[in-house]
């Protein structure tokens, strides 16, 4: 039952989320936009390119999207709202989003299209630059939690949400999700204007509404994940543990969509050199910061 | 004990392709996937010699950590060699490394 | 029974994935169907209630496989394998060694009596108990790997980047 | 009914989708929403969404008159388009290849709204249609040539194999298939015909499973068959940019086709006909809605065709060497197979794709613009510009002097003002009379406006290409109501406005770090304009006018020659301009002051917003003779190679991008 009312809460944040998207980006507030959209989308002919490699391009949208659900399902919403409390759920959200890298590769191979392969091989080239910015940041939060249950990491903030704990490791994650998530300024795999949607640019019809899904999904699962590893979950005065969870998620959602329409797209150059040089460096001296408040205070 | 024989059995066919693939293969990448394949079927038989005979032992589980770390060190030698030869001779083809011969 | 089952199920997936990986022409195929292999194995290992390392597995590979597609491209000049060229030497003789070899381990996993198998095992409490592991009997171990595998990345690396002075 | 509607009896399910569809309406804009905001139409305002492929696209969107080249690519475009699709047009005349457009404005604000309003409406009565046409032009058509993967040099028209080395000639698009690529997408018959056969002959097995699609339709169901089997070996067959066609079709374990895709290529039919991709989209996997699914997979299939084009070339590479097969030649070595391969420049070769056309649609550059780039992984190793085909060169300028002036002003859309004060300074440079005072002042005026039109517009799309769409928005929306602008104290509050922009984007983080040191121009380049001003020399054709120097103009002048030192100037011009137009008073350019004299040999030199343009005029019996014109377009032309190489590839694009080319100032 639990289980059944957080995949709803996941499916109600992934619409919101596309409402946020579209108010983002058009500057008109469409609540019924991703309704509409979608029929959209449904009704339009799906487009197959002219030689794909077929099981890749049919793929990656389903695997994108079991990616992200896969790595909500462990992210607790309330105490029992969980859809799986997993003895390694820390890891296993890695573990889950490493497979989003898989899909875009896929969605980047699979039509054929140089825009496309372009956007792939750039998101696998940040692969380390990111994705240790995503392992290293969790393993502090875990350090202090001394459980991989993310239950336990929300409780373990009741005294200090993470962020204020290790700032550091909070801006670090937050930069890697969103570079997980694809979002401006950190979408190089769509980059809208040099590749012209990039991995997205091949898919159309139903296709493209499950890549848009997914994406959306992910937003939110990178969302709630940041709430629960830093913004301390559901704890909070007044409003129903859900509540919390729900707002948290959707205002750090709001921040992630609305950062990239200020900022200019980064260079790839950049993102790896900040990534190796800056990130990685941070990220370490973030848990060894953890490690010696652990042990001292 | 079916799990057990079962595993096992998924362990050596496992090690029986990765050995094929390794000695067939004539392109370095492919041959260190052969490698990979092989480890794995060590490691399905590692984890389930640990679950079904010592599961009070944690060394097996540390053994695949080890395996795990060998694997990742086998990728990272392999493709520094690899993109070495690939500099030098424009290619990593096992047949066309005959000068590696001693 | 139901660990049975899907220790098979993944076992046979883990399998398969291996088979395609030098059937199919498509290194880039090859490498992603040798990550499912790998995953199905991570899969297996959740079978065998052993959670932590089955997650590393499944994660660890999904980077190790990617990085290898990456390679993949750039070594090969037809990585769609669309020529679908024959890439393989001694082909006969390592069938014929991989069966033996495989066939020799079955036996030795069907003809040993393996004593008393132990009975459940909590997943929980098995991720506490191997953290105390690592960090206290096993841990010379462990950092010896960790000590190992950066010397190997950076000695890799140094042999990997352009000569000095070489055009 | 609209020209693309959907092929499938309206039922209420697609009722429902078709009124949806029309509430979200999302074009892809040919040339470019420039084109459309030079004319004063603003298209967010009328609810479209702007679109950066057409493959995302419901309305191909046609602004102004375009040339024959355009016409291609937009035909490639809509082609590309899913159904349901439509065509509105604003101020464009004839437009075939293209269907009748289902709506045509005039370039007004609100013509233009209303046009959208009505396309709305047939958009939810006709987007499915059970008797919709199919859409099927040459533009969306290319020859194949067949060429060694070894030897280069050796090219047939037909099938066969290498004189040389007696290996199987690849397929691939005959050079000039980029001519009309819509964005990156080339019109493909051929390539696909080639295949049929081959194909066909080895699926027979498959009629079984794809003759129930078949019967559906009466009298095609059999034809349906055959290019259903041919399409689903036809996906194993082509030569992608990285083929993994070949890969997945090996999957589908026909292997023996590997001799068969040269097969005769005289089926033309396949392409008329998509009644068979449809079959195959069956086949490929089994849709279970049947029928009305199926009509409608089987022009999606149908579009594919035209899609991908450039991958033929880095097909030609790559799955060239591919092809060679171990059996029948022995060992092949790798090392011999990449020789005389150009390699890249660290000597470790990406994914190498030859001809990928950016342009002349592509999002991030003035539309009519085509950049065709040699990738290397995502590094450019080679690239050429070109601007819009098919535009009137200086000969078909001569004519009779009356005519001049609108005729040169038609030749430039981005910056017409500029064109006509040029030829009316011309004109009286031979006449030999000199403008009054007022007369000078309105031209400043008009010209200084365009300036700083131009530029914005050239921000907005410049915000594009860098991802930061606030500037896109912000700079879009000004330069618009600065065309609209009717008199000087509007521009007097844009001033003020533009200011505020100029101030927002100097202080933008991120900003700087992205543009400082793109598009670096090499030593001895000649720029002009803008360009030439980022590089701290202080070139300015206005410097020299005395009506500028009463108006106490000053050249600006910025150092750092990289597209960061651009974006500064430019913004720095906008204000520059806007203040030159309130010194000026008046905007209107007036016609030109002849004193009846005939026509005399005159040359006149305008400060264009990209640079001095200078043009000679040589009369020939009171008629324009012969025309000389120099334009700064066609000068940085020649700049584009030496900004792009090896550098990644949006770097290189925003490198491009920094230079303000415009495409219709260099067709030649």
């Amino acid at each position: 039952m639990s289980a059944l009312l957080a995949v709803l809460m996941l499916l109600v944040g992934a619409y919101l989320v596309a409402v946020l998207e579209g108010w983002v980006s058009t500057g008109r507030l469409r609540p019924a936009g991703p309704i509409t959209s979608g029929l959209a989308l449904l009704g339009r002919e799906s487009v197959v390119p002219r030689q794909p490699d077929r099981i890749f391009f049919e793929v990656a949208p389903p695997l994108l999207l079991v990616a992200a659900l896969l790595a909500a399902a462990v992210l607790p919403l309330s105490p029992t709202l969980i859809f799986a409390d997993l003895a390694t759920g820390a890891l296993f959200v890695n573990a889950a989003l490493a497979y989003v890298m898989v899909a875009v590769v896929m969605a980047g191979w699979g039509p054929d299209g140089t825009y496309a392969m372009v956007g792939g091989f750039r998101f696998l080239g940040q692969l380390i630059a990111y994705s240790m910015l995503i392992v290293m940041p969790i393993t502090a939060v875990a350090m202090r939690a001394e459980s991989l249950f993310t239950t336990e990491v929300v409780e373990s903030q009741a005294a200090l949400p993470n962020a204020i704990y290790q700032p550091v490791g909070f801006v670090v994650f937050f930069v890697a999700a969103m570079a997980v998530a694809f979002l401006p300024p950190l979408d190089l795999p769509t980059a809208p204007g040099e590749l012209a949607g990039g991995i997205m640019a091949e898919y159309t019809g139903w296709r493209l509404a499950v890549m848009r899904l997914a994406r959306a999904v992910l937003v939110v699962t990178l969302a709630a994940a940041i709430s629960v590893f830093y913004l301390g979950g559901w704890l909070g005065p007044v409003l129903p543990p859900w509540a919390w969870s729900a707002i948290k998620t959707l205002l750090v959602a709001a921040a992630m969509l609305l950062v990239g329409r200020y900022v200019p797209r980064l260079r790839e150059t950049h993102v790896l050199e900040w990534g190796w040089k800056i990130g990685i460096p941070l990220a370490l001296l973030n848990i060894f910061y953890v490690g010696v408040l652990l042990l001292v205070v | 004990m079916t799990t057990l024989i079962l595993a096992l059995a998924v362990g050596a066919v496992l090690f029986g392709i990765g050995l094929y693939g390794a000695l067939s293969q004539t392109n370095l990448v492919m041959i260190m996937m052969g490698v990979e394949v092989i480890l794995g079927g060590a490691m399905v038989n590692l984890v389930a010699f640990w679950r079904f005979l010592h599961p009070e032992a944690y060394s097996g589980q540390m053994f695949v950590l080890i395996v795990m770390t060998v694997m990742a060190l086998e990728m990272a030698v392999g493709f520094g060699v690899g993109t070495g030869r690939f500099r030098a001779k424009g290619s990593v083809e096992m047949e066309e490394a005959q000068d590696l011969k001693g | 029974m139901l660990q049975a089952s899907f220790t098979g199920f993944f076992g046979l997936a883990a399998i398969w994935f291996a088979v395609v990986v030098f059937r199919t022409h498509s290194m880039v195929r090859s490498a992603l169907a040798l990550l499912f292999s790998q995953a199905a194995i991570g899969g297996m290992f959740l079978a065998m209630q052993t959670e932590f390392l089955g997650v590393l597995q499944i994660m660890m590979m999904a980077t190790e496989m990617a990085i290898m597609a990456i390679f993949m491209v750039m070594y090969m000049m037809d990585p769609g394998g669309l020529g679908g060229m024959d890439m393989t030497h001694q082909k006969r003789a390592s069938q014929v060694v991989g069966v033996l070899v495989a066939l020799a381990a079955l036996a030795v996993a069907f003809f040993t009596s393996w004593g008393p198998i132990a009975s459940e095992v909590r997943p929980a409490q098995q991720v506490h108990d191997l953290g105390i592991e690592i960090m206290e009997r096993s841990m010379l171990i462990f950092e010896t790997a960790g000590v190992t595998i950066l010397t190997a990345m950076i000695a890799a690396t140094a042999i990997a980047i352009k000569r000095r002075g070489k055009e | 009914m609209i020209c693309g509607a959907r092929q499938a009896r309206p039922n209420f399910f697609r009722r429902l989708v078709a009124r949806a569809q029309a509430r979200e309406l999302a074009a892809f804009v040919v040339p470019g929403p420039e084109a459309a905001r030079v004319l004063g139409v603003d298209l967010e305002a009328v609810g479209l969404r702007i679109s950066d492929t057409p493959r995302h696209a419901s309305v191909l969107l046609l602004v102004g008159e375009l040339p024959l080249g355009l016409k291609k690519a937009a035909a490639v475009a809509y082609a590309q388009m899913p159904r349901p699709r439509a065509i509105l047009t604003i101020g464009a005349g004839d437009v075939s290849p293209l269907p009748e457009p289902d709506v045509a404005a005039r370039p007004r604000q609100e013509e233009v709204a209303t046009g959208v309003a009505e396309l709305r409406r047939l958009f939810a009565r006709g987007a499915f249609s059970p008797e919709a046409a199919d859409f099927d032009v040459d533009a969306i058509r290319t020859q194949t040539e067949y060429v060694c993967p070894m030897h280069p040099e050796v090219v047939r028209r037909e099938p066969g194999s290498c004189p040389v080395c007696g290996m199987d000639l690849v397929p691939r698009e005959a050079a000039g298939g980029n001519d009309h690529d819509a964005m990156d997408h080339g019109g493909d018959g051929t390539h696909h015909e080639s295949m049929d056969h081959g194909t066909h002959e080895h699926h027979d097995g498959d009629h079984s499973s794809q003759g129930h699609e078949g019967q559906d339709e009466a009298h095609s169901s059999h034809v349906d068959m055959d290019h259903g089997d041919r399409d689903e070996g036809h996906e194993g067959m082509d030569y992608g940019g990285h083929d993994q066609g070949g890969a997945s079709h090996g999957e589908h374990d026909h292997m023996d086709h590997m001799g068969m895709e040269y097969a005769s290529a005289d089926e033309g039919d396949s392409q008329a006909n998509p009644g068979g991709n449809g079959g195959s989209e069956h086949g490929a996997h089994g849709e279970p809605e049947g029928h009305d699914e199926h009509t409608g997979m089987r022009h999606g299939e149908h579009e594919s065709h035209e899609h991908m084009d450039h991958n033929g070339y880095g097909g030609h590479d790559h799955g060239g060497h591919g092809h060679m097969d171990h059996g029948d030649m022995g060992f092949m070595s790798m090392v011999e197979m990449t020789e005389g391969l150009p390699r890249s420049s660290d000597g470790l070769q990406m994914e190498w794709v030859e001809g990928v056309p950016f342009g002349p649609l592509s999002p991030g550059l003035p539309g009519g613009l085509t950049l065709t780039l040699t990738l290397d992984g995502d590094t450019v190793a080679r690239a050429e510009a070109k601007g819009v085909e098919g535009r009137p060169t200086a000969e078909n300028l001569a004519g009779p002097v009356e005519e001049l002036v609108d005729r040169l002003a038609q030749l430039d859309p981005l910056s017409p003002v500029a064109y006509r004060v040029l030829a009316l300074r011309a004109l009286e440079s031979g006449a030999g009379v000199e403008p009054d005072e007022s007369t000078a002042f309105a031209r400043v005026g008009a010209l200084e406006r365009e300036r700083a039109a131009s530029h914005l517009g050239w921000l907005s799309i410049f915000g594009r290409l860098l991802g930061y769409s606030w500037l896109e928005d912000r700079a879009g929306g000004l330069q618009i109501s600065l065309v609209r602008a009717a008199n000087a104290d509007e521009v007097a509050r844009l001033w003020v406005e533009a200011g505020r922009l100029s101030r927002r984007v100097e202080k933008t983080p991120l900003l700087r770090r992205k543009l400082r040191g793109v598009g670096l121009l090499p030593e001895g380049a000649e720029p002009l304009g803008p360009v030439v001003r980022a590089g701290g020399v202080a070139t300015d054709v206005r410097a020299g006018e005395e009506v500028y120097l009463t108006l106490g103009f000053e050249p600006v002048v910025r150092d750092g020659n990289d597209a960061l030192s651009r974006l500064t100037v430019r913004l720095a011009e906008i204000e520059q301009s806007l203040d030159l137009i309130q010194k000026a008073g008046e905007m209107t350019v007036p016609e030109p002051v002849t004193n009846g004299e005939p026509l005399r040999e005159g040359s006149a030199t305008v400060e264009t917003p990209r640079g001095a343009a200078t043009l000679r005029l040589m009369p020939e019996e009171g008629a324009v003779g012969t025309i000389e014109l120099d334009e700064p377009s066609a000068r940085h032309l020649g700049l584009v190679g030496g900004l792009v190489e090896q550098r990644e590839l949006g770097d290189a694009l925003v490198g491009v991008a920094s230079l303000d080319l415009s495409p219709w100032g260099m067709a030649r």
